[in-house]
């Protein structure tokens, strides 16, 4: 059964990923983009993947198309074109990397055995040790938030380099402050009073639900970073449908920014409070007595940390492209 | 030990291969990045089915269950996928960008008006 | 405070970025990013000492043994490279203010030092790392900084230029990441130390085989090994002045020490069967860059352009070093790794200055700048000297070990088409002289001399002496190398050339 | 009991992929925009109401079904006006219903344009 | 480690000058005179130099290691402190004759010429100082850059064209010739250090030795050994003072010095009279010499024909030094000190006609004698000196390589010596005999007495009467050529 599940959804992805070869027009790529994620996510789930299928509906579903449809509605669609002549050098290219890859997988331990190298060396102790060292029944969330933690650190990191990069990159000149949209009236001549309504109702309801995400994630699927998605889908939401000004005068653009780089200072605290006690960095046993509540308190605030800057990152990142999407309308 | 049991592989494989063309091959900016987007995902999916463990259950300890898939491969592509939409943000930042200097985010027209001036 | 010294050159540039986005004056980012640079600088050389002093030192972040948790192990080559980046970058960032104002706008100046520091942190960690996943890490803040950095360059092509840059470098991190992933496959683990013990018994794997290749060609599109360099140029020419005086002297420098610590650290190429073939082709292709890249430089008629083709040439010499795989050759590698970066940082910090008071770095434009600005000139005929490899600059040692390893080798035509390519390099700098002293300026034929803002001045002169100087004192440098050479390979092949290394220099800084 | 349940929910899960399906169906086979949003929209509310309901009835604890709920209180709320930003949206891009064929627009009642 | 101020002192005072130069450059008197006060200063610490030397306690230097077990060495030796003085006092001369060539001349940029002036000797004094080959190749290298700025003083298209080749040339052979001849040399050696009796062992493969010989001599661009002598005529396009000192004495006697240096302590003249491939390269020096006196008769242009009269003199002493027999090298170390004096006199007076005759020509010089008969007469003894005749200083040096010649019993190159000394008589002697006497029926110009600038007279003196005078008192140089290891007879 299990196997026919997974055969299934990989048919299912290579045929998007076909259909995206061949399709052409931008929107409709975007969305066979979506679907992917979808697809992906829900393949993880059967690799038992839980928090990775989680982060990828979020982000591969969520996060990605929704860039990438701001972007197609500041640049256009594009008209289809026709197709070029065979891009030999590309297949050629392909080819050899396919090949290099399949002979990588050869001498691979096969699909599945609990006997492979991966499966004995490092990960058992995650999955023999974590209960008694960390306390905590997600043991992707132990290795993520304290064995790995400094990994992680690196993770905030790179999103909030993303948020600094496209702040500098969108910046218009001339404009105070970088990126930050333009406080104009609401514009929009048209209300969406359905979903206006519907939104009202749902958006209290995913910020609860986010926050369920952070503070659960020791023990089910879910933590910071998917947490920070959901809270910056939440807002996201609110302004696709109230406007950006509007938007933006409830959560304003510089708090956002500042929390970006709060929530990353979060993290580094939590890891240098170990340093000055002369313990290594990131060591969460000094924050109790007892290392196991000194695990919980250390992943808490690491975990907080991440949920803050994903959060505002992505929030600083929508705020950027739909205010270009704005200046491309007016 | 037969071929099955690489056939998640491989698939995965083809996957990867079909991104890395639309990378290579479409001259689009935005199909680029979502070329490199499914790259990067089918690279998640490698990884994530060496992760599989047949048999076992979502890394989440619970009661009576003994056999578990490995975390750690679930751990790095959580951080990778980060990676990724970081890079895909950056990427579409850039091609707004492009697109409000040149009125195009075609490569080809892109190198031609570089070319003419 | 020990203890922590392996972290703290890291650390530093990490939690000092988000603190610098919190700032609201550039002056105050820049006087910080700077500060937060020299810092770095300082703990990396007091850490070179330790190193030297003691040998190698672990650190195991979150108190959890490797390979269980991350670990830092610093040996001297890390040690090295975190000196090298981290003093390039603190003269750079130092240095940078004035350009910074001149080509940058007002609003991106804080967020442009904030990624300058992502960019340092980034670089450092890659430097500092024992695990090879959290050096992917590390590489993506760096490269995603990077992109950001470039396409900050004035002209619209910079856009286009930091996008190529972007795909390519992504890419390249992809692969990296499936050649990881096949090792991780096979051995469990991710930590450096622990997957050079456990690959060799593996023997001669296939897997293990395409995960090299994955890492190298991955590594090298990062290091822009010829036929892997085009997004290079782009880059390069159309970054803004200072940012490609900080990529240039660093980020390939990075790339090629993951390429080192992969090929002999991780892998042992130098004992497994893969070495015969990758070394003719890293030799064929880093040859191949040598000339490829000088011509392009020789026929460009940016000068800042063909500085970046000279790097593409610069870093064929450096895969040369790799590809003959001894001791010798790889103490080469790294010598010159150092040396490049001190001419590459002295030149395009000059080419910022020009760029500042002439509004661009063609030739044409250059007419008659030795006389406008003497001291700047200067600064890059020193520099360039030392590219060229004149006897008494850092460029000459470089040449020298190179050649040395070759004919150990007994690779005469290889030592013979080195050193021709340094004749290319003449040709291209002497361009330079010939238009900056002998030929006038017909729209200004008399502007009087107006040189280089003082800091930008003093951290250009400052490089180009230490070309002079580590053409004369060549301990640091070479002492370091010959050691980082002999812990890849293994001692026992140290002695190759019937050379002990060096005595470790006392001290870790100039 | 458990049983009875059993077949109660595997009666619902049938169901339930059964108008999935006919929605597929209908989304292919439709003339027009309208028609083929018609037939998923209406058709995906029910079916993964019954769905959810079958996976509820196979469940031995309270948690679950709780969760799946909400699940559905959630997806009660947005297919609908999903469905309807979909409309609304082609409506305003200039998308009109046409005849079975697919071949013209329909004529409008008067004031609409 | 003794003296090794005075060896700082020679190598400091360059620079040291040049920043002075720098601070005075808008009041040439003052600038003009430091520079002869540097001249002035430099030649006696020389001298002092040599009474070290001559109290048998020779001041050395080595530094800290720059590459393993090697450094940079100074050191004092018999040939490299005849090197040293010869530069050094014909600097200060070069000095009294720029100042006048140089105003007379109206030229620009002359902060630019005294300062690249300073730094060549400088470069120059590093060079016959220089302990190890590898000190000698960082001043090698950096005479040649300091040198260019000279030659393409002009400015002109004509000058960039020149100084391409000459740096080209100079630059090409030393990096791809010379540094993998030293680099291999330290491979297989694992010494640079110069030793009398050379550091070869005796296990040392031929082969490798008959490789090395033929990178070193071709590797030394600077001795303008063919095909590689392109550079020194083209260096021609200087201002006549740079293609005195630097074209007719230091650049090029660096290039020869260096190669004896390289036989006498690298080599040593046994095992140098051993390799295979000498004698090939005997062979070549011999043509190099005839060939170029032969290109010298056809050059109408005066710079020009002393330039080829230089590479054809050049392959004298390179021929000298490859006999590997004592009397060639007395011969080669005497030749580098006439030859010196001699070809510095002629250049001096052909800047002496281009500045107060405004000729280049040598169809042009005839009658000249009659205007110019100071500096025509200076010409004619000058030439009589290259030749090797009476009464002047190059007889003993072409005795000396007459008789090496004959040691070594190479006929045919002997026979090669007298032909070109017949050769040099033509092209160099004809010349200020037509000057004076220029027969025929051609009316002879009406010229009245017009010679150069006083400063370009005081010098031309100066070098002429040097020349008459090493002809009479030739002991001291002996003296000190006697030294060399290995040489005598």
């Amino acid at each position: 059964m299990e196997l026919l599940v997974n055969s299934v959804l990989l048919m299912l992805l290579v045929a998007t990923a076909g259909a995206l070869v061949v399709v052409r027009g931008l929107l409709a790529s975007t969305m066979l983009t979506s679907v992917y994620g979808l697809l992906s996510a829900s393949f993880f789930v059967t690799m038992d993947a839980v928090d990775v299928a989680f982060t990828e509906a979020a982000v591969g579903a969520g996060v990605s198309p929704l860039l990438l449809l701001l972007t197609v509605a500041a640049i256009g669609r594009g008209e289809p074109r026709a197709a070029g002549a065979l891009p030999i050098l590309a297949i050629v290219l392909v080819t050899i990397t396919g090949a290099l890859l399949i002979i990588g997988t050869l001498d691979m331990p096969p699909f599945g055995s609990a006997d492979a190298p991966a499966h004995t060396h490092v990960a058992p102790r995650y999955l023999q040790l974590s209960g008694e060292e960390i306390g905590i029944p997600n043991v992707v969330t132990s290795v993520l938030a304290s064995y790995r933690a400094f990994d992680t650190l690196g993770e905030v990191l790179v999103i909030f380099t993303a948020g600094v990069a496209v702040l500098l990159i969108l910046a218009t000149p001339g404009q105070r402050g970088s990126a930050r949209p333009r406080y104009t009236p609401g514009s929009h001549s048209e209300p969406h009073t359905i979903l206006q309504v519907v939104s009202k109702i749902l958006i209290p309801f995913i910020l609860l639900f986010a926050l369920y995400v952070q503070f659960h994630g020791e023990y089910g699927p879910g933590g910071g970073f998917q947490a920070g998605v959901i809270f910056a889908s939440g807002i996201i939401l609110y302004g696709l449908l109230y406007g950006l000004p509007t938007v933006c005068r409830v959560v304003r653009p510089a708090v956002v920014e500042t929390l970006a780089a709060v929530g990353v200072l979060l993290y580094g605290t939590t890891g240098l409070l170990a340093m000055l006690d002369g313990r290594p960095f990131l060591d969460y046993s000094v924050f109790a007595a007892n290392p196991v509540l000194g695990q919980h308190i250390g992943i808490l605030l690491v975990e907080l940390g991440v949920g803050i800057t994903v959060a505002s990152v992505i929030t600083v990142i929508y705020y950027a492209f739909a205010n270009q999407f704005e200046m491309a309308e007016g | 030990m037969d071929v099955l049991s690489y056939f998640n592989y491989w698939v995965v494989v083809v996957l990867m291969m079909l991104g890395f063309f639309i990378v290579i091959a479409r001259a689009n900016l935005v199909k680029k990045l979502i070329g490199l987007n499914i790259f990067q995902t089918s690279v998640f999916i490698l990884y994530i089915s060496t992760g599989k463990v047949a048999g076992g259950a979502a890394p989440i300890l619970t009661e009576g269950v003994t056999l578990y898939s490995n975390p750690l491969p679930h751990v790095l592509i959580l951080t990778a996928i980060v990676v990724g939409i970081a890079t895909t943000s950056v990427g579409l930042a850039l091609v707004i960008r492009i697109h409000a200097a040149y009125g195009s985010v075609n490569q080809n027209d892109i190198l031609q008006q570089d070319q003419q001036c | 405070m020990l203890s922590q010294l392996a972290l703290l050159p890291v650390l530093l540039p990490l939690i000092g970025a988000p603190a610098c986005a919190v700032l609201r004056r550039p002056t105050a980012a820049w006087a910080f990013a700077s500060t937060v640079a020299v810092l770095a600088f300082v703990a990396a050389a007091a850490l070179l000492q330790a190193t030297a002093r003691q040998g190698v030192i672990h650190y195991a972040f979150g108190g959890w043994a490797a390979p269980w948790g991350i670990e830092y192990r610093i040996d001297l080559l890390n040690a090295f490279v975190l000196l090298l980046v981290s003093g390039i970058a603190a003269v750079v960032l130092v240095a940078s203010r004035a350009s910074v104002w001149h080509d940058i706008a007002e609003n991106r100046r804080t967020l442009f030092y904030v990624a300058c520091l992502l960019c340092l942190a980034g670089w450092l960690g890659i430097a500092a790392t024992g695990d090879a996943f959290n050096l992917f890490v590390f590489l993506e803040i760096s490269s995603l900084a990077t992109y950001a950095l470039v396409a900050c360059g004035r002209d619209r092509q910079a856009l286009v230029a930091a996008f190529n840059y972007l795909v390519m470098g992504t890419i390249g991190a992809t692969f990296i990441l499936i050649g990881i992933g096949f090792i991780y496959m096979l051995t469990g683990t991710l930590n450096m130390a622990d997957l050079a013990q456990r690959l060799p018994g593996l023997g001669e794997s296939r897997t293990v085989f395409a995960a090299y290749a994955f890492i190298v060609v991955g590594v090298c599109l990062k290091l822009a090994l010829f036929p892997l360099h085009l997004w290079l140029p782009g880059a390069y020419t159309q970054a803004p002045a200072i940012v490609t005086a900080y990529v240039a002297a660093t980020a390939t420098k990075v790339a090629l020490y993951v390429l080192i610590r992969f090929s002999f650290s991780v892998f042992h190429l130098e004992s497994s069967r893969l070495a015969l073939s990758l070394e003719a082709v890293f030799i064929s292709l880093g040859v191949v860059a040598v000339f490829a890249g000088s011509l392009v430089a020789v026929f460009a008629s940016n000068l800042k352009r063909a500085l970046a083709w000279s790097s593409i040439a610069q870093i064929g010499y450096m895969a040369v070093g790799v590809g003959i795989g001894t001791v010798a050759g790889v103490q080469a590698s790294l010598i010159h790794l150092f040396n490049h970066a001190l001419m590459k940082g002295a030149l395009f910090l000059a080419l910022a200055a020009i760029a500042m008071r002439v509004g661009g770095n063609e030739l044409q434009a250059l007419r008659g700048i030795g006389r406008r600005m003497p001291l700047t000139s200067a600064a890059i005929v020193v520099a360039g000297i030392s590219l060229i490899g004149v006897p008494g600059t850092a460029g000459f040692i470089s040449k020298w070990y190179l050649v040395t390893a070759a004919l150990a080798r007994e690779q005469w035509l290889l030592a013979l088409l080195i050193v021709a390519g340094s004749l290319l390099t003449a040709v291209y700098i002497w361009r330079f002289v010939e238009t900056a002293w002998l030929d006038q300026n017909p729209a200004q034929p008399a502007t009087p001399p107006q040189e280089a803002p003082p800091l930008l001045l003093a951290g250009t002169l400052l490089l180009a002496l230490a070309n002079i100087y580590f053409g004369l004192d060549t301990r640091l440098p070479v002492g370091t190398a010959a050691g980082a050479a002999a812990g890849l390979l293994g001692d026992s092949a140290a002695g190759l050339l019937g050379h002990p290394p060096a005595p470790l220099p006392g001290a870790g800084a100039p | 009991m458990s049983a009875v349940l059993a077949i109660l929910s595997g009666a619902c899960l049938l169901l339930g992929s059964f108008l999935l399906l006919t929605g597929a169906l209908g989304f292919l086979r439709f003339a027009d925009f309208y028609a083929r949003l018609h037939a998923c929209g209406v058709t995906e509310t029910l079916a993964t109401a019954l769905i959810i309901l079958g996976l509820m009835l196979l469940s031995d604890s309270y948690l679950p079904p709780f969760k799946l709920l909400l699940i559905l209180l959630f997806v009660l709320f947005s297919s609908p006006t999903a469905s309807h930003a979909l409309a609304k949206a082609a409506w305003n891009a200039g998308v009109r219903p046409r005849d079975n064929q697919g071949k013209r627009d329909l004529p409008l009642p008067a004031g609409e344009r | 480690m003794n003296g090794a101020g005075l060896l700082f002192a020679s190598l400091l005072l360059g620079p040291a000058t040049v920043a002075g130069i720098v601070l005075l450059r808008h009041h040439p008197n003052l600038r003009e005179g430091l520079t002869l006060a540097a001249g002035t200063a430099l030649l006696a610490i020389n001298l002092r130099i040599l009474s070290a030397l001559n109290a048998g306690t020779p001041p050395s230097w080595q530094s800290a290691d720059l590459l393993p077990g090697l450094g940079l060495e100074l050191a004092v030796e018999p040939l490299g402190m005849l090197f040293a003085l010869i530069a050094s006092s014909l600097w200060l001369v070069t000095t009294v004759y720029a100042i006048g060539y140089l105003r007379g001349h109206g030229e620009t940029h002359q902060s630019r010429f005294y300062s690249f002036f300073a730094l060549s000797i400088t470069c120059v004094m590093g060079i016959a100082f220089a302990g190890n080959l590898l000190t000698l190749f960082l001043f090698y290298e950096l005479l040649s850059l300091a040198t260019w700025p000279l030659v393409v003083h002009a400015g002109t298209d004509r000058a960039r064209h020149g100084g391409r080749v000459y740096l080209g040339v100079l630059l090409g052979t030393s990096i791809l010739f010379f540094l993998p001849a030293i680099i291999l040399t330290w491979a297989t050696a694992e010494s640079l250090t110069f030793t009398p009796g050379g550091v070869f062992g005796p296990s040392t493969p031929p082969a490798l030795l008959a490789a090395l010989l033929v990178l070193f001599v071709f590797g030394v661009g600077k001795a303008a050994m063919m095909p590689f002598h392109r550079w020194l005529p083209a260096a021609m396009v200087a201002p006549t003072p740079v293609s005195a000192l630097l074209h007719a004495v230091a650049v090029v006697k660096a290039g020869v010095f260096t190669l004896v240096k390289i036989g006498v302590y690298i080599f040593g003249l046994d095992q140098l009279s051993g390799v295979a491939s000498r004698e090939l390269l005997l062979y070549l020096a011999g043509f190099s010499l005839l060939a170029a006196s032969i290109v010298a008769m056809r050059q109408d242009n005066l710079k020009a024909r002393l330039a080829y009269s230089t590479v054809s003199q050049l392959a004298y002493i390179s021929l000298g030094i490859l006999l590997a027999v004592p009397s060639g090298i007395t011969g080669s170390g005497l030749h580098i000190a006439m030859h010196a004096f001699g070809k510095i006199t002629l250049f001096f007076c052909a800047g002496a006609i281009m500045v107060a005759a405004h000729k280049t020509q040598v169809s042009e010089l005839r009658g000249l004698g009659r205007q110019m008969p100071f500096t025509m007469g200076a010409f004619l003894l000058a030439s009589l000196s290259i030749a090797g005749l009476p009464p002047t200083g190059g007889t003993w040096s072409k005795w000396y390589l007459l008789l090496g010649t004959l040691d070594a019993g190479a006929l045919l190159l002997a026979g090669a010596l007298i032909v070109s000394t017949l050769l040099n008589l033509v092209y160099l002697t004809l010349i200020p005999v037509r000057a004076f006497w220029p027969g025929g029926a051609e009316p002879a110009p009406a010229g009245k007495l017009q010679e150069a600038p006083l400063a370009c007279c005081i010098a031309i003196g100066v070098t002429t009467a040097a020349c008459l005078a090493l002809f009479l008192f030739p002991q001291p140089l002996y003296a000190l050529v006697s030294r060399i290891p290995g040489a005598g007879g």
